[in-house]
């Protein structure tokens, strides 16, 4: 098991590497191979999880010595201190899951990619090896790694197969991400001078003798750096230029999962490791998180641009999954971690739907779109119940998520002024959300036909599969939300023993 | 060869250097004037120095005149030259009629020359020589300053020469000074390597670079000199030291730097009157330099050939005059080398020879293959 | 006296050297161009296995001249090096060229020869157990190189070659009086004795100490000393251009490291402060300039400032530092060399310049991926080595009793911006369309199967060394002990 | 040697000697000059270690500084056209920058140690004879400095060998000058 949980990111790998010797004209064989290995992923995830699921890990983790699932340990680069270490509890597999899911949908959703097809793939297969190393590792500095191998394809990616300002965006996007690093690397430096070690959960079990002082002001290091790769607020400019630009899996795999990893890295390597300076920092935090929530809810409104729009809901969403965290609570964590697993297949949706029918009317303004329900109506449909996801309707996975979310904010103790006012306020960023999405809803699929001259068809059965597979998971999470739920609580569970110590 | 004999006097340089404990007769009757019989004071110091730089000055003087004259007389010898064989008794006066003419000519600077260097030049080789000539031992107790790296300093002072050369040849500003200085450097700088070369095998041979041990350790008879000493290696490397040493000298044949037919006299073709004397007079006191270095080094300095005889300054003076024939008989009988051919005789022969043949003398020493 | 089997590289070394001068000037000309350009770097190889093979577990000393566990890796290094550079020099050799750059070079065999003779003074510096050998060292590692600069013989060689000399002499003239105040101060040479008499309260030695370090901090090219690279890294021939930004840095960190943590022991505290300043002048100064860069090789010179400064940032820490540095060297030698590999191939039929490379990813992929590797490894991205590399410097900086954790968030930022502009790089070659311009002066690329495999083997070297941790312990193995 | 008033007057004399002529080297126009001054300080640096007593240093100075440097310096300058006649233009900026930069350094030295004092680094003469310097440059040993003779030997013969390479058909140019320069200063 250890092994075929490592080999969620050796597949991706060796199909990457593999994919280089196809000659570059067989577009079939590409796409064959690319449909088979994410198919693979997903099929070794399933399976962890129903050996997870099985096996004794899915009771509770001790919290004073914490054992991970089907870890495995080898020294790697050991003299300094770093093991090559990997494991999975509840959190990473549902975050594994939503990513192989979100794959699947993202190579579907390429299969018109014909101009470097190839390339693309790989390039592909690479971010999703680093996506699945992230998730399983609890080396700091592997998850480090990983992390930072994500970086690189999503520039190239953007930068060859984007539109519009695709250079300008993929170079601010990632340098923005590595100045991230180097706030991580800062943070990274302080444990090892503290500790010696990359051990997270060596670190974190024992962290009140060793790491101390450091945590003050390694904390808000590695919380920003994550933070910026989860766009909290001063940090967030990458993320519209980056989505809008972003070919259409790109943008998927980019909100979907990429930027969950920001989330990921927030709660696994600062907050679990430094609690103490968790607790220190948190009300700054906390209002960055609000003031992520509230703007992008508001900017979303004033764009015309369909994936503009998208990428500033991904802001105000993914703002939510920073106030859950910075809650502090075990509700609020628990809420943050379901708003990732939500929001990552809602925009991927969302943002699946805007390529469907970009690729059919040549144009993401609003403005210039209308009646589409008339033309194509499946998309049309798709497109309508993702609106509803986005705004949180009942039965969606975001209204479990949010929901969580904002009973964490009001629950405890009633003392915490700033906590009960920011969350006042994100719960009026529904509201705002509501806004703009019945607004874009509106004018995209009602009223009359805008015609600008393309003859266009319904989805094609090609697209239509993702489609049906993220609405169905969106509506799956929102109806039967409980394993989901005792996954998160569980694994959840050590860091908030740590964050009571 | 037994070094040992010859352990050098570890006197310090202050104490060979000093000219107030310098052991001359002179020397002490200076400082027993001045009252300061033992280490001296200011007073006689400066006395001493002053008495030295005269005999250094009147020895240069009249080694010059005294060469000249020879020269001439040589010349005129070998050649039918008819004034200096007649002008007064023995053709003395031929030397002062030079001189005479040279001291009251006109000297007169071009026009576009370079001041600074023009008056400088002149002035250098004569230092250079009046440096050298101060650690030459000239008898047992002659000798002004006995350095313990005598042959180091030596070869030191005598590189210096060239620059005089060069720097005169540029400040005349006309272009056939230039490239007689030019050729000066190009040949001094060649053929100091075989001259260096010469200078080690002695070096090598005595185990020494103090000039009157080395002298000291050719004492006896004169199969004592290093030239037969050393059997073979010795006499080879005292042909290349009179070789390399009138290339030193800019003598024919290797007076490319003049060469009045080629360059109208070279380096010194715009000088005149008291600065070309100066150039002059430099010449020949380096040649009489030249020749008391090889007598030292091969010939046994002041030491007599024969055991019964007494040691003292003429026999180095013998010797002296001996190589300085030498070098005058080769400029009236030799036609001038072309530059090529100077370069090539050194660096494809010299060279490589002397190279060879200091192997060979530390072959000889080592196995003790020595008279 | 029997020799340590770790002389025996410095032996090979010399006899390669003799081979090499030999068969150059004895044998016919079929014969002489096997020996010389194969025999070298076959040779150069062989000593660096031997290096390896013969690494010692303590000290070994024969006489004055010691040699150190922590510097084999070093060694090893200048080895990779020396057989990369005359690897490099095929092109030159054989005729087949630099067409837009008049002329081959003067002649391979002497070429060749004075690699290697730089080479063994790089070894020299390592083995050094006093200021004298270290000194000598350094100048016959350095020297070959002034005559190695200027071997294409144009007008930009030339000048290269002229301002190398004069520059690394005077770099040559600070050490020098650097290292007779030294002398004044710890009244010996040997560093064992200077490590004693050399303490920080003799403000005697720091005129000596500031001066050497400026002297090597000429030969690093660590800003304010850095002035020089940029003309010579683009005049001098591509073999020499990598070789000095390689293994010549490489040998003066050797220096530094010895001298440091040897003779200058003692002044501690106060050097880590004098390290923290070059490291961020020579970072941002190093950063600044490579952004502003339109020929390739003044880019890498540029770059290659600002990796000084991250290296030297490590050596304000503990003792970590050497490792990490060795480890990171051999990586950016590696990295270095293959993009001088690359920039060798397409400089054969057009100038160094970023534009010139638009458009090569369709024209080459190998060529581009080959680059593009190389430039993340520069940048320090995983799974390549530079990332370990550089990750390593950052630690060296943060060990306990030496925590600058200012100097690595400035060091931290100015990583990101050194990526900016390595991806400026990858950007010209993989995305920017070639205009027509562009286009009408690049014939074809041709790659001789041999550089297609050295780059290969480049390139999986530097993936390997990021992965796969077996060099890297050893490494450390070496280094602690 | 015994500091006496003869030894102070010939040190002020030597010092002022090379002082003058430092300064004249740098501040002349005329670039022969300058190698002449430079030759004077050179003169002066090797009476200052005839003062320290050694003899060896100082004749070295002569015959390596004097009789080989400076004699290329001057070939090299009477080869280069015009350089000896055209006058190179020194601007004010550069001569504000270069003393600064030499005020600083000197500023540098003097703050560092204004009470130090100086202990004869070695007193001991007989180390400095030719006869131990040789022995030294022969010995193996931890004290002696055999690796970089032979390492010497290796450094002229590379040096000699590029430069002769670079200077094989080429038309006359300094290049080849400097290289030798380069090799023998070292």
């Amino acid at each position: 098991m250890p092994f075929l949980l490592n080999c969620t990111w050796i597949l991706p790998t060796l199909i990457a590497l593999s994919l280089m010797f196809v000659p570059k004209q067989k577009v079939g064989v590409i796409r064959g191979m690319s449909v088979a290995g994410v198919l693979g992923i997903l099929a070794l995830v399933v399976s962890l999880i129903i050996a997870f699921l099985a096996g004794d890990y899915a009771s509770p983790v001790g919290s004073a010595e914490t054992t991970l699932a089907f870890s495995y340990r080898t020294p790697w680069f050991e003299a300094i201190g770093n093991q090559f270490y990997t494991g999975v509890d509840g959190f990473s597999l549902l975050m594994m899951l939503m990513a192989s899911i979100i794959a699947l949908c993202g190579v579907l959703v390429s299969w018109t990619i014909t101009d470097r097809c190839k390339e693309f793939f790989i390039l592909l297969f690479i971010l999703l090896a680093g996506t699945f190393g992230c998730f399983i590792s609890f080396d700091l500095l592997t998850f480090f790694l990983f992390n930072e191998i994500t970086l690189i394809p999503t520039y190239l990616l953007i930068a060859i197969f984007g539109s519009g300002k695709k250079e300008f965006a993929a170079m601010k996007l990632n340098l923005m991400l590595f100045g991230g690093s180097a706030l991580i690397i800062l943070g990274m430096a302080g444990t090892y001078s503290a500790t010696g070690s990359f051990d997270m959960i060596a670190i974190a079990n024992n962290q009140s003798e060793t790491l101390g002082s450091i945590a003050m002001w390694a904390f808000p290091a590695l919380f920003m750096g994550f933070g910026i790769l989860g766009s909290v607020f001063p940090f967030h400019t990458w993320s519209p230029v980056g989505h809008a630009s972003a070919p259409t899996a790109i943008s998927m795999f980019l909100a979907g999962v990429h930027m969950k990893l920001g989330g990921y890295g927030c709660l696994r390597a600062a907050i679990y490791l430094m609690p103490e300076g968790a607790q220190e920092w948190m009300p700054l935090f906390m209002v960055l998180a609000t003031i992520s929530v509230v703007y992008g809810a508001f900017i979303a409104i004033r764009q015309r641009d369909l994936k503009y729009i998208n990428a500033y809901a991904s802001i105000s969403h993914v703002g939510l999954v920073t106030f859950g965290f910075a809650t502090l609570t075990a509700v609020g964590l628990k809420g943050g971690v379901l708003q990732m697993i939500s929001h990552g297949f809602v925009t991927a949706v969302v943002f699946a739907l805007i390529g469907c029918i970009y690729g059919r009317t040549h144009t993401r303004n609003i403005d210039e779109m209308g009646g589409l329900m008339k033309k194509i109506p499946f998309l049309s449909v798709c497109f309508v119940l993702a609106g509803f996801a986005v705004v949180g309707m009942p039965g969606t996975s975001s209204f479990v998520a949010e929901l969580t979310i904002f009973i964490a904010g009001f629950s405890g103790s009633l003392d915490d002024t700033l906590r009960l006012v920011c969350g006042a306020l994100c719960i009026s960023s529904i509201v705002i959300t509501a806004v703009y999405v019945l607004r874009t809803v509106n004018s995209v699929v009602h009223g009359p036909l805008v015609d600008n001259g393309h003859e266009f068809t319904d989805a094609r059965f090609i697209e239509k599969v993702p489609l049906i597979i993220l609405l169905t998971c969106i509506f799956a999470m929102g109806l039967f939300p409980g394993w989901i739920i005792e996954l998160a609580e569980q694994s959840l569970t050590p860091v908030v023993t740590n964050l009571g110590r | 060869m037994d070094t040992s004999t010859h352990q050098p006097v570890q006197q310090s340089v202050a104490e060979r250097l000093d000219p107030h404990t310098a052991t001359t007769p002179l020397g002490d009757w200076v400082r027993e004037l001045c009252d300061a019989p033992d280490g001296g004071n200011l007073l006689s110091m400066t006395i001493n120095v002053i008495i030295i730089i005269i005999a250094i000055c009147a020895f240069s003087s009249l080694t010059a005149m005294v060469l000249v004259w020879m020269e001439r007389k040589l010349a005129g010898r070998f050649q039918r030259r008819l004034g200096p064989t007649r002008t007064g008794p023995f053709g003395l006066l031929q030397t002062a009629a030079d001189g005479l003419k040279l001291f009251l000519k006109e000297g007169f600077r071009p026009n576009a020359s370079d001041p600074f260097t023009y008056y400088l030049a002149p002035l250098l080789p004569l230092t250079g020589a009046f440096m050298v000539l101060a650690v030459i031992p000239f008898g047992p107790s002659m000798w002004i300053a006995d350095p313990e790296l005598g042959l180091i300093f030596i070869s030191a002072i005598a590189g210096l020469g060239v620059l005089a050369l060069l720097i005169g040849s540029w400040g005349s500003n006309n272009k056939y000074s230039l490239m007689g200085g030019l050729r000066a450097g190009a040949q001094a700088i060649s053929y100091e390597v075989s001259l260096i070369l010469c200078f080690l095998l002695i070096v090598l041979a005595s185990g020494e670079t103090n000039l009157l041990n080395i002298v000291e350790g050719q004492q006896g008879n004169f199969w004592n000199w290093w030239i037969i000493k050393l059997p073979g290696a010795g006499f080879i490397a005292f042909i290349f030291f009179i070789i390399t040493s009138t290339a030193e000298l800019n003598r024919t044949p290797f007076d490319t730097t003049e060469a009045e037919s080629e360059l109208t006299g070279g380096f010194h073709t715009e000088y005149s009157g008291i600065a070309f004397s100066m150039f002059f007079l430099a010449e020949y006191v380096h040649m009489f330099i030249a020749a008391a270095i090889g007598a030292t080094l091969f010939l046994g300095g002041y030491n007599a050939p024969f055991e019964f005889l007494p040691d003292g300054w003429w026999w180095l003076m013998a010797k002296s005059y001996a190589i300085i024939f030498l070098y005058i008989w080769f400029r009236w009988t030799f036609p001038r080398l072309r530059i090529d051919q100077l370069m090539a005789l050194e660096w494809k022969f010299l060279l490589p020879l002397s190279l060879i043949n200091l192997v060979f003398a530390g072959i000889l020493i080592a196995m003790g293959w020595i008279l | 006296m029997t020799l340590p089997t770790a002389l025996w590289t410095d032996i090979a070394l010399g006899s390669l050297a003799c081979i090499i001068l030999l068969s150059e000037s004895l044998l016919g000309p079929r014969l002489r161009k096997a020996i010389v350009f194969h025999g070298a770097w076959i040779g150069l190889v062989l000593i660096g296995i031997l290096t390896v093979c013969t690494a010692p577990e303590s000290e070994q000393a024969i006489g004055n001249y010691l040699i150190r566990p922590w510097t084999i890796p070093f060694r090893l290094c200048f080895c990779i090096a020396g057989a990369l550079s005359v690897l490099l020099s095929r092109n030159l050799l054989s005729g087949t060229g630099h067409t837009h750059r008049r002329g081959l070079l003067v002649s391979g065999g002497v070429h060749i020869f004075l690699i290697i003779c730089s080479t063994l003074g790089m070894f020299v510096v390592t083995g050094a157990q006093d200021l004298i050998t270290f000194l000598v060292g350094i100048e016959l590692a350095t020297i070959p190189l002034y005559v190695q600069a200027a071997m294409l013989r144009d007008d930009f060689s030339s000048e290269a070659s002229a301002k190398y000399l004069i520059i690394g002499s005077l770099s040559t003239a600070f050490t020098v009086f650097g290292i007779s105040y030294l002398y004044g101060a710890g009244n010996s040479v040997h560093f064992d004795t200077l490590a004693q008499t050399l303490t920080a309260d003799k403000h005697f030695a720091w005129v000596g100490v500031i001066f050497v370090l400026a002297g090597i901090g000429f030969k690093l090219s660590a800003a304010p000393f850095h002035m020089w690279a940029p003309d010579i890294y683009d005049g001098a021939p591509p073999p020499v251009t990598a070789y000095i930004a390689s293994s010549s840095k490489a040998a003066g960190l050797a220096g530094l490291i010895l001298l440091v943590y040897g003779p200058f022991q003692q002044l501690g505290a106060d050097l880590e402060n004098i390290f923290m300043f070059l490291a961020i002048i020579s970072m941002t100064i190093g950063n600044l300039g490579a952004l502003r860069q339109k020929r390739f090789n003044r880019f890498m010179a540029w770059s290659s400032v600002a990796q000084i400064g991250f290296v030297l940032m490590a050596l304000t820490g503990g003792d970590l530092a050497i490792p990490s540095i060795a480890f990171y060297l051999l990586v950016y030698i590696i990295g270095n060399f293959i993009a001088f590999f690359v920039v060798n191939c397409l400089a054969s039929n057009r100038p160094e310049t970023f534009s010139n490379m638009r458009g090569l990813s369709k024209q080459s992929p190998l060529l581009a991926l080959c680059l593009l590797i190389s430039m993340f490894s520069l940048a320090g991205i995983p799974p390549l080595g530079g990332f370990f590399g550089k990750f390593e410097l950052f630690l060296a900086a943060a060990q306990p009793g030496h925590e600058h954790f200012y100097l690595i968030l400035f060091a931290a930022i100015n990583a990101v911006v050194s990526l900016y502009y390595y991806m400026i790089v990858v950007k010209d070659i993989y995305i920017t369309e070639p205009t027509h311009a562009d286009n009408s002066t690049c014939p074809a690329i041709a790659i001789l199967p041999s550089q297609r495999l050295t780059l290969v083997v480049l390139v999986i070297a530097i993936i390997v060394l990021g992965v796969w941790p077996a060099a890297h312990s050893w490494i450390f193995t070496l280094a602690g002990s | 040697m015994e500091a006496t008033l003869t030894t102070d007057i010939l040190f002020y004399l030597f010092s002022a000697a090379i002082l003058g002529c430092g300064l004249m080297a740098v501040t002349v126009k005329n670039l022969l000059h300058s190698a002449i001054a430079l030759m004077g300080c050179l003169f002066g640096t090797a009476g200052l270690f005839l003062l320290l007593d050694h003899e060896f240093v100082a004749l070295m100075q002569i015959l390596v500084y004097i009789g080989g440097v400076v004699i290329f310096i001057i070939y090299a300058v009477l080869l280069t056209t015009h350089l000896g006649t055209r006058y190179l233009p020194a601007s004010t900026l550069k001569y504000i920058s270069g003393v600064t930069l030499a005020a600083i350094v000197l500023g540098l030295v003097l703050h560092i140690d204004p009470q130090a004092t100086h202990t004869a680094v070695n007193p001991d003469r007989t180390a400095t004879t030719i006869d131990a310097i040789g022995y030294r440059l022969l010995d193996g040993s931890t004290n002696g400095f055999l690796i970089p003779f032979e390492v010497i030997s290796v450094l002229l013969l590379s040096a000699m060998i590029g430069a002769a390479t670079i200077a094989k058909h080429q038309k006359p140019g300094a290049t080849n000058d400097e290289d030798e320069t380069g090799g023998s200063a070292s």
